[in-house]
């Protein structure tokens, strides 16, 4: 299945982009994309750093599921305030 | 959105005064607010101007769901919660929270809880430009988490440096 | 007075925003403040307005006395302590606390502790004056007592009648 | 020995005056400026009303000792804010 990833503040400086698609196995996780992700961009799996996820505009756990079509987000802690 | 919840992300200056003033109904006794702004120092190092980048339609969202959380626990009024992001200059606010109530113990707690939440969930990533010349940092995590790491992010360092 | 404690006792409109821009600093990096104002309602009866009365020299010293004792407390800059007396129409700020601090727990921790100072020291009374035609009343104690206490202000009435 | 004495609130409306000059035996407390007020004014006295007392513009209470030329001051429980 395809999902939309977004990228966001120093993720997206890491990825040099700010969303991509990625197809995924069936039955794939947040925490999937997140691989699939670091797959392509080697520096999100530096040790120690552990990017956040969203799911449909929701902050999600790494086992949360995947649909067609879900719109995945992977960034870092968040700062605001 | 709940009715009474005014929720904003922008990029304009926020006007404090009159998103208190757009809380605040007759039957209010008291409007709590709460203002963060940007400091000229992070860390001992002297800072020049931030950049707040956000995740826009979920950083509504979340604001949304964050006042109808509040809502539904603390016997308040309107509120509003406002996040600015782009470049803000020393002094200048970046989040406000404002809360009427009937009485000051509910918009006090209801405020107080507003930030803790903002600051918690609200995905907004913070950039320091120093004044100092050095290279500009991204923050990570809340004030507080930072302090209790000891060594200012060393994860993010290594990667920005990687 | 301490410096960086600004401690007022007025009869003319509070400006909350003058006020909050007054003791935030380039290194705080939050200011809570807190607005009492008069409700258009107490106990089930329609308000028109309030007098506020106070004992003037003694009602700043203790503004100064509370400010003092708040700074010794928390870990804050510069604050603000405003009281109003007079004439008070519905929805105008009869008190105003804005504390500025370079982190936002104690701002708003000192902002409460305030607050909650002032409506137990402050030698100030008010008195009520009804839209339904009733009688005026004085107000005894804070809004908490009075409600803990059932029937409103029995000693009171029984005084004023007598 | 003389004491100025000032009325607040509905303490004034009771008293009918702002302030008065009472003359108390050496060694009176601010509990008996009071009882000297409540005997000129005796509604000061009703059962169930006790009014706060304040000696040189500082909260007292009922066995401050005064001195010659003190300020004491009678008022209701405080209700600003």
């Amino acid at each position: 299945m395809k999902v939309k990833v977004r990228y966001f503040a120093l993720v997206a400086e890491i990825t040099g982009c700010s969303q991509e698609t990625l197809e995924l196995p069936a039955g794939a996780t947040a925490g999937g994309a997140l691989a699939a992700a670091a797959a392509r961009h080697g520096r999100l799996a530096a040790p120690g750093f552990t990017p956040l996820l969203a799911v449909n505009r929701r902050h999600a756990p790494q086992e949360q599921p995947l649909s067609e079509g879900d719109e995945v987000a992977i960034f870092p802690p968040v700062s605001g305030g | 959105m709940e009715p009474g919840i005014i929720c904003r992300m922008v990029t304009a200056p926020i006007d404090a005064a009159a998103l208190a003033a757009e809380v605040a109904r007759n039957s209010d006794g008291a409007v709590a607010t709460f203002a963060g702004q940007v400091r000229d120092h992070h860390q001992g190092r002297p800072v020049d101007h931030l950049e707040y980048h956000a995740y826009p339609e979920m950083a509504l969202e979340e604001l949304r769901r964050i006042g109808a959380d509040l809502a539904a626990r603390h016997a308040v009024g309107r509120m509003a919660l406002v996040h600015r992001t782009g470049t803000l200059a020393v002094g200048e606010i970046s989040v406000l929270v404002a809360v009427a109530a009937p009485h000051r113990r509910e918009a006090l707690a209801c405020c107080a809880a507003a930030i803790e939440e903002i600051k918690r969930r609200l995905p907004v990533w913070k950039k320091e430009f120093f004044a100092d010349g050095g290279a500009p940092e991204w923050v990570f995590g809340p004030d507080e988490a930072c302090a209790a790491a000891g060594a200012p992010h060393p994860p993010a360092r290594e990667i920005t440096r990687g």
